[in-house]
């Protein structure tokens, strides 16, 4: 059996990383490895723990997504990181991308393609919710 | 001019003042719907789907379903505070007199020192919107200012509607209390007393404040009802 | 005095018309709350329960957890738009250069035939907040003038910091249209002008406005950076 996919769930709402959490148990290549609510956390879990793809919410207290987004890249260059946000506006996703982000999709959608997105980021590619580029 | 000026200085600092605490409150409404209502409605979802998906006779779907119950039962409560800071809905559902019953209930049980009485006809349920929020927002203003500044014993708030005022009928707004008063000059201090006379005057009406030192406070407002 | 009245009667119609459009805001919000917020929980709950207590395997599991995806999927709209008409998070998340693009493509989308351009330093996103979204509403504002009043083709907006002026660092906003203009007696009917000047008034800056028939409009702010 091929490993499975390592994921980092990053979201300041305990019942929302419980959710997914709850979605990714489910699936037999995923398995959620860890979790945290702050960006800096996230920095430092992602040094310890390498996962394949961290999702991470952009809406956070303290340094943010967006800053997460940017330190992380800086020390892994070819870090995987999935964006999950409620925000749907092209300027979020634009500076999500910039910052290194290797894809996006809205908190609303993710129940339906969190899963195809985690597999497409793990397997090196980019992924953005269909719809989002136009839908400003 | 000196006067005219002065007004207009305070005129100009309560619209100032005015914007400001509405963006203020419109910043916090804004934050307080994404992080409390668009988080765990987010959170719903996903469990729902989850459930949805669970392999038939799964163990899983009554703990998800159990978990979504408790989120909504949170949810319920936030809605329901989320609407009484905003508007108290009584107003527009059972009218000013239950809302007036409902605010001293309200205060009465945070100042238990405080007696508090309300005298308030029926017939205040028939006026306008429009009105009996202005009343509303005076009379927890007055409340809020008995607490904080007035030290008092007791405090009474009547509502009445003279028919017989010349000028057409006329509702009658009084807050009373036997607190340490205040003098005239300090009374310009704050926008609690300058956003009420202009919530009045809005209405056509008119407010007056008297208190001496150590004499309490009364405030009167009258509004014509056409 | 005939002047400094007529001014201080604007702006005491401006406090009362900003406490007037507060009041409608808390209510509509309240009341959108109630009708749409209140019974979609109610619904959520009663489906979560009964998802729970199905019949291992039965079929009836997915039917009502779909119930309850569509019923987020709506609430999540409600939400959203609550948000978006009440505060852009946007601007204290992103900052005030990615707010103007976000206002930039929303009205570009909406309105096709006005070519949009801004003009915006990246300095502006560490302007403090208290200016940023005066500066949001005061576009806003004038957007909405230009396409209900100008039948403008274009409209350029710039924000410019200039770090040279005399009285110290200064922030610019230019509004400006190819439209019909108007005359300077017309100018002061709306609250739209008279918000937008107290606005930047609050912030110790100046608001001015350039217009004559035919010949479009344009709108200059300056605020004092400290
Ligand atoms: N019931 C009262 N008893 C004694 N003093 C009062 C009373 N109501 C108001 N005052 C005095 O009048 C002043 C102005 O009241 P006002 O409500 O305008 O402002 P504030 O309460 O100080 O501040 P805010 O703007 O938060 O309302 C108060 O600071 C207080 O000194
Ligand atoms: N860009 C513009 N081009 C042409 N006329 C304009 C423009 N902006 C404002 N005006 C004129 O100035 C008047 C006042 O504008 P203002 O925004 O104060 O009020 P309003 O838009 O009429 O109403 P509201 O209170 O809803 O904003 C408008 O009625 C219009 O005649
Ligand atoms: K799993
Ligand atoms: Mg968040
Ligand atoms: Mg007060
Ligand atoms: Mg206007």
């Amino acid at each position: 059996m091929k490993d499975k996919i390592k994921v980092i769930l990053v979201d300041d709402h305990a019942v929302v990383r419980a959710g997914f959490r709850m979605l990714l148990s489910t699936e037999d290549d995923i398995e959620v490895i860890a979790e945290a609510e702050r960006g800096e956390a996230a920095c430092q879990l992602y040094l310890e723990q390498q996962p394949d793809v961290m999702v991470l919410d952009l809406s956070m207290p303290g340094i943010g997504g967006l800053e997460s987004i940017r330190r992380i890249c800086n020390r892994h260059s070819n870090a995987k990181i999935l964006v999950f946000s409620v925000h749907d506006e092209m300027v979020y996703v634009d500076r999500a991308m910039n910052a290194g982000a290797k894809g996006y999709i809205t908190k609303n959608s993710a129940p339906g393609i969190l899963v195809e997105a985690i597999q497409k980021i793990a397997a090196g590619e980019i992924y953005i919710e269909q719809g989002l580029m136009k839908n400003a | 001019t000196g006067e005219l000026s002065a007004s207009q200085q305070e005129n100009r600092a309560l619209t100032q003042h005015t914007l400001e605490i509405q963006e203020d409150e419109r910043q916090r409404l804004s934050q307080e719907l994404h992080d409390e209502l668009g988080q765990s409605l987010t959170a719903i979802k996903v469990m729902a789907v989850t459930a949805g998906r669970a392999q038939a006779g799964s163990a899983g779907i009554k703990q998800t379903t159990d978990s979504i119950v408790s989120i909504c039962d949170h949810l319920m409560t936030v809605v329901r505070s989320m609407m009484h800071q905003l508007h108290p809905l009584i107003l527009t559902e059972l009218g000013l007199k239950a809302t007036m019953e409902d605010l001293l209930n309200h205060w009465a049980i945070r100042n238990p020192e405080l007696k508090l009485t309300i005298a308030c006809p029926d017939e205040v349920d028939h006026l306008e919107q429009k009105i009996t929020i202005q009343i509303f927002r005076v009379v927890q203003e007055c409340l809020t200012n008995i607490v904080r500044h007035a030290q008092a014993k007791q405090a009474a708030i009547s509502l009445k509607i003279d028919h017989q005022a010349k000028t057409g009928a006329e509702l009658r707004l009084q807050v009373i209390d036997d607190g340490h008063g205040c003098a005239a000059d300090t009374i310009k201090t704050g926008f609690g007393l300058l956003g009420m006379k202009e919530r009045i005057n809005s209405l056509g009406g008119e407010l007056t404040i008297h208190s001496q030192p150590q004499s309490g406070t009364s405030i009167i407002a009258t509004i014509p009802l056409s």
